[in-house]
């Protein structure tokens, strides 16, 4: 009889049994999911993102699709950290599958808040920052585009706890590495790479643009060429774990980002599609492991085979 | 709430732009309430059209045949359209609330606009069941190329009478002005309505239930990425509410009582 | 009988009878699709990028298909300003139709010299500057990232042409606004958005990058709302006239760039997939407007209602 | 070189994922050589996949009917395969140089790996026409399921033999072992050789001809974008040319003689 392969992985000293989790806005706060299967059998669930207080979020329509694409402008709608763990948490599967709360605010010290609330919660396992959203203290730039703010903000909550912190870039930058290596420094454990692109929409008929935000960020297989290049580019810059997401809809593509060297991966839009999308990638790793004999996912991940010449455009830092 | 690969049974044009698709799940049809709808895959080889596309369930047949009944309005209803017998489709269903079924005294009195008459038909059918005074319906299309059904719904001993914006067949206007009519003449009556087509119209005839005291569930529609309350897409502004902004669409509906919405913002 | 609407735009003093130019590397030197159509009838075009020499570019393989999206890494390849303008510029059509050259150079003072060269050739009507090209002489990163940097090739470029001057901006940058303006004071006629976004693609089955170059430019339908988004920012941050493109596939996508303010369109990666897109986007324009009424294209750019409110979100200097 | 939407008058499977499709088009029936190719584009709702694919003219018939012929490999060949009669699809073409067939004295082999055979068979109705000599053909596949079309070749007046890789049918090897064999014995035959195939299999055709000091054009595919000359992605190593380091497999082949290449780049 052929042995299991090993799927499990370490970010920043989380280890999950395998390397598939749910991106945040795409799998509710964790349950929804259920009539289709266990979310306890993912590697880790990242819920909805949580802000300090309920956010009624933008007003419709909220959503648009693109081509191989999906716009959203959800404008961060949430019940707020405190109904979360008091009403949905509860209610969350018990096993020892790790549960990742995002959260963002609007000023750092909202960030610092939440992360000393959510210390206090054992259920939660390890803390995403957000910080693609609006520093709106400082002019409404995204805390990501700039690296100074974005380490004050790593570096808060990593001082208000003791739960590994995992940093989610926004792809909106110039250069994502300056970003990265700000992060690293500030304490971050792990980084996720990507949030949303920017982009927007118009209905020709209406002359009107088809978000009622009109900006919302794009996701889904359109993204997925851009964010691998990213998570690329952010595995040769630092040293600690990279998580990859944009676009990943089947195991294939979550093969893509192992292969640039991410230690796990997220399932976003592909959630909507098909509800048992991470599942199946799980299923489907399981499978393609067996089948190419790799008794351990690590050996695939970083397995990128490049002339080496080439490869030093992207990372100057890190050679595998 | 489950997702299952279906073979297509039938896939016809029954009107303008207009078409009837039928398939087998015996699961799909046993969980089913009228007022629900599905989320269908067309499944191809194809990421665009990239999202499932929402259908209310349009009718239920021998216990295990679904009907939905759709509008070519994009590519996706497009791609739709061009599937054939023994197609495979994902679906997943049934899913939202489903509307209230009135007591067996009441008197219903449904209105259709265009699509609309799609879930309708299937709540006209389990309250023909139970329904102790004739069903009431008003149904309306923009003109005659685009009437369907009308001969299955006489069929459902339903007291129908139906309009088109041109005046092709039928009277001509719109259904709200049938309604107006109506709560003129018979407002004592109380009439319990059930609503589904555009939103301007539903907005029309919410506010006018509202104003006339009567009871009133309306189907809204909604821009839905995922169907299951996961994605916060479908939002719909609450009009009663203080702690719950926005209802939706997917989850809290798609059926809702009159007052729940904030009419203003639609 | 109705008469014919006016097409007929303005970009910084360039008029061109419609709004419909072919995007640069898209449209090879300018009559290899003539066995399709006249292209003397599009507003203008904009030849392969130009370098002072020829440049053999990448090995292959040099594209790769994404979903909804085509990842190029060409590398530039082209003949070279001398051979173009020998060889190739003598036998295109001889009518008005501007024919604009688009040119690049690794460092400025090759930008001044090609723009040198161009001005003594009365066939080329303006120049489109591309600065997403790496700045050998600083590092490697692309000149369009740094508004000083994009501002200096600006300022060379006009100042060694009497021509008009496009300069078409690179996607992948923190604030393109920033850009905008500094070309914009540079002394540049007008402003092209978009040029590709940075993307990449893994072959899972060989492990291998699926570009040669490992990273390519990622253009068509999946870019399109991230390019609309940019167009509407840049339109509402600068003064001159922007031309809008970005997975532009038909007279829709145009209206779209067209009401969010673009004065002009390009077309690109369709070229390669309907070669007659161009073209039919002039047609389908021109039948829009009939059965609209419009009797200017002009009534039509910038025409998107939106609430106020929410615009500001967008730019600040202009309001439309 | 014109673009037509045409019908499809036939496609179907022939082989283990091997289709055969036919159209009429007297317009490109009139213009297409033998070695030439078709972009084709699906033309359906979608813009996944989103280029076109090119396909080499496999056969005219009738001067007006064209057929391609095909293997399923990813989404685009799946995508054609659902197609149906009188289904419409965009063809752009003919494109390309096509092959310099050789005099009516000369010994022409053709060597065909797999789908390789597409182009070569239009180049043997060619070639039948003209010939003195018979016409010899190296014919490989992976295993007789793939094996397709050995009875037309057989009605060409072909002196056909045929591998399989794992020997289930004909010789067991791979066609390039039949051209060692044959130059060991037939070298002086001076043949003319034409090849079609993998790219790694005519790597070994094309230095085989040129250490044997043989005239030979191999068929190359590439990654095309455009398959028109406007977008360079179809690069190809140039192994003489001094100014011209890169070929354009779309413009200045698909068709090589095997000296152009930088094979070692392969
Ligand atoms: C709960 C629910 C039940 C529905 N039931 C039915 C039904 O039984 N029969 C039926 O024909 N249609 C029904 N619809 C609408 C149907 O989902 C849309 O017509 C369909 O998704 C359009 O897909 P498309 O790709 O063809 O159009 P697209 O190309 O996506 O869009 C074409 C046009 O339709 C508009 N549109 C797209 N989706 C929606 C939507 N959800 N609501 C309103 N306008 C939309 C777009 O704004 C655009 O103008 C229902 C929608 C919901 C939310
Ligand atoms: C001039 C020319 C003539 C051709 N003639 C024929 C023919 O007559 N019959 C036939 O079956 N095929 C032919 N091909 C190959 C055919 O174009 C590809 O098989 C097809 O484009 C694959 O499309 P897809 O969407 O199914 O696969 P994709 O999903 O695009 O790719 C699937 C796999 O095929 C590989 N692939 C894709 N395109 C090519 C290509 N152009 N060359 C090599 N590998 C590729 C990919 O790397 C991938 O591994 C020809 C190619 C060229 C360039
Ligand atoms: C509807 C929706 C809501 C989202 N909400 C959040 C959120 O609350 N916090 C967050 O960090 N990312 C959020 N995202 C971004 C996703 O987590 C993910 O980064 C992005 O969608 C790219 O991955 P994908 O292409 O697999 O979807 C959201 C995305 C979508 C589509
Ligand atoms: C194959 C290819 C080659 C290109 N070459 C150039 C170039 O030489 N100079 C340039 O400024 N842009 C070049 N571009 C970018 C296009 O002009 C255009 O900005 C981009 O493709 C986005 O538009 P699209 O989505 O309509 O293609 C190239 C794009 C492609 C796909
Ligand atoms: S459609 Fe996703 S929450 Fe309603
Ligand atoms: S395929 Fe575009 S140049 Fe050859």
């Amino acid at each position: 009889m052929v042995s299991q392969p090993d799927l499990s992985v370490n970010i920043g000293g989380l280890k999950i049994k395998n390397p598939v989790i749910t991106a945040s806005g795409t799998f509710g706060y964790g349950n929804e999911l259920t009539p289709f299967y266990d979310p306890s059998l993912l590697g880790a669930i990242i819920v909805k993102g949580l802000s300090l207080k309920l956010i009624p979020g933008n007003p419709p329509p909220r959503i648009v699709e693109t081509p191989c694409g999906l716009l959203n402008a959800i404008g961060l709608a949430n019940i707020g950290i405190e109904a979360f763990i008091e009403e949905k948490l509860p209610s969350l599967f018990k096993n020892k599958t790790p549960i990742i709360t995002n959260i963002y605010g609007h000023a750092i010290k909202e960030y610092a808040e939440m992360a000393k609330r959510i210390e206090s919660v054992d259920r939660i396992a390890a803390i995403e920052i957000n910080i693609s959203c609006p520093n709106v203290e400082q002019g409404g730039m995204a805390f990501g585009t700039d690296p100074d703010t974005a380490a004050m903000v790593t570096d808060q909550v990593v001082k208000n706890t003791t739960k590994p912190v995992i940093v989610k870039l926004t792809p909106n930058v110039t250069d994502i590495s300056t970003i990265a290596r700000a992060v690293e420094s500030a304490g971050a454990q792990a980084i996720s790479v990507t949030n949303t692109f920017l982009g927007m929409s118009v209905d020709v008929a209406t002359r009107q643009p088809k978000l009622a935000n009109i900006i919302g960020g794009l996701s889904g297989p359109a993204i997925k060429p851009m964010a691998l290049y990213l998570v690329h580019k952010v595995v040769a810059n630092v040293e600690i774990p990279v998580i990859g997401l944009g676009g990943i809809m089947d195991y294939q593509d979550a093969l893509e980002f192992l292969l640039v060297g991410a230690s796990a991966i997220q399932v976003g839009t592909a959630n909507f599609i098909n509800p048992k999308a991470a599942i199946e990638i799980v299923n489907d790793l399981t499978d393609y492991c067996l089948r190419e004999k790799i008794s351990n996912i690590n050996e695939i991940i970083g397995g990128l085979k490049t002339n080496g010449e080439n490869h030093e455009k992207i990372g100057d830092k890190k050679n595998k | 709430m489950l997702e299952e690969t279906v073979l297509i049974e039938f896939n016809r044009q029954i009107g303008k732009d207009t078409w009837l698709m039928g398939f087998r799940s015996a699961d799909l049809a046993s969980l089913a309430k009228p007022g629900q709808f599905l989320m269908i895959h067309l499944d191809r080889n194809t990421k665009d059209p990239l999202l499932r596309r929402p259908f209310s369930i349009h009718r239920i047949q021998d216990r295990n045949q679904l009907m939905i009944l759709y509008k070519i309005v994009g590519k996706g209803t497009l791609l739709l359209s061009s599937l054939k017998e023994d197609d495979p489709i994902s679906v997943v269903g049934p899913l939202g609330n489903g509307f209230t079924i009135s007591g067996p005294h009441e008197r219903p009195l449904l209105i259709a606009g265009g699509m609309g008459i799609a879930p309708l038909f299937f709540i006209a059918q389990a309250l023909n069941k139970i329904q102790k005074h004739t069903i009431k319906m008003f149904l309306g299309f923009s003109t005659s190329q685009e009437v369907v059904l009308v001969d299955q719904l006489k069929g459902l001993n339903i007291d129908l009478s139906l309009t088109t914006e041109d005046g092709s067949l039928g009277i001509k206007g719109l259904v709200t002005d049938l309604l107006d009519e109506y709560l003129r003449q018979e407002l004592n009556k109380k009439p319990v309505i059930y609503a589904c087509g555009p939103t301007l119209m539903l907005k029309k005839v919410a506010q006018k239930a509202i104003t006339s005291n009567l009871r009133c569930y309306v189907s809204l529609e909604g821009c839905m990425a995922c169907g299951l309350g996961i994605c916060q897409g479908c939002a719909v502004k609450a009009g009663n509410s203080k702690d719950k902004p926005y209802y939706y669409v997917c989850q809290d509906g798609p059926v809702f009582s009159s007052e729940m919405i904030d009419w203003r913002a639609i």
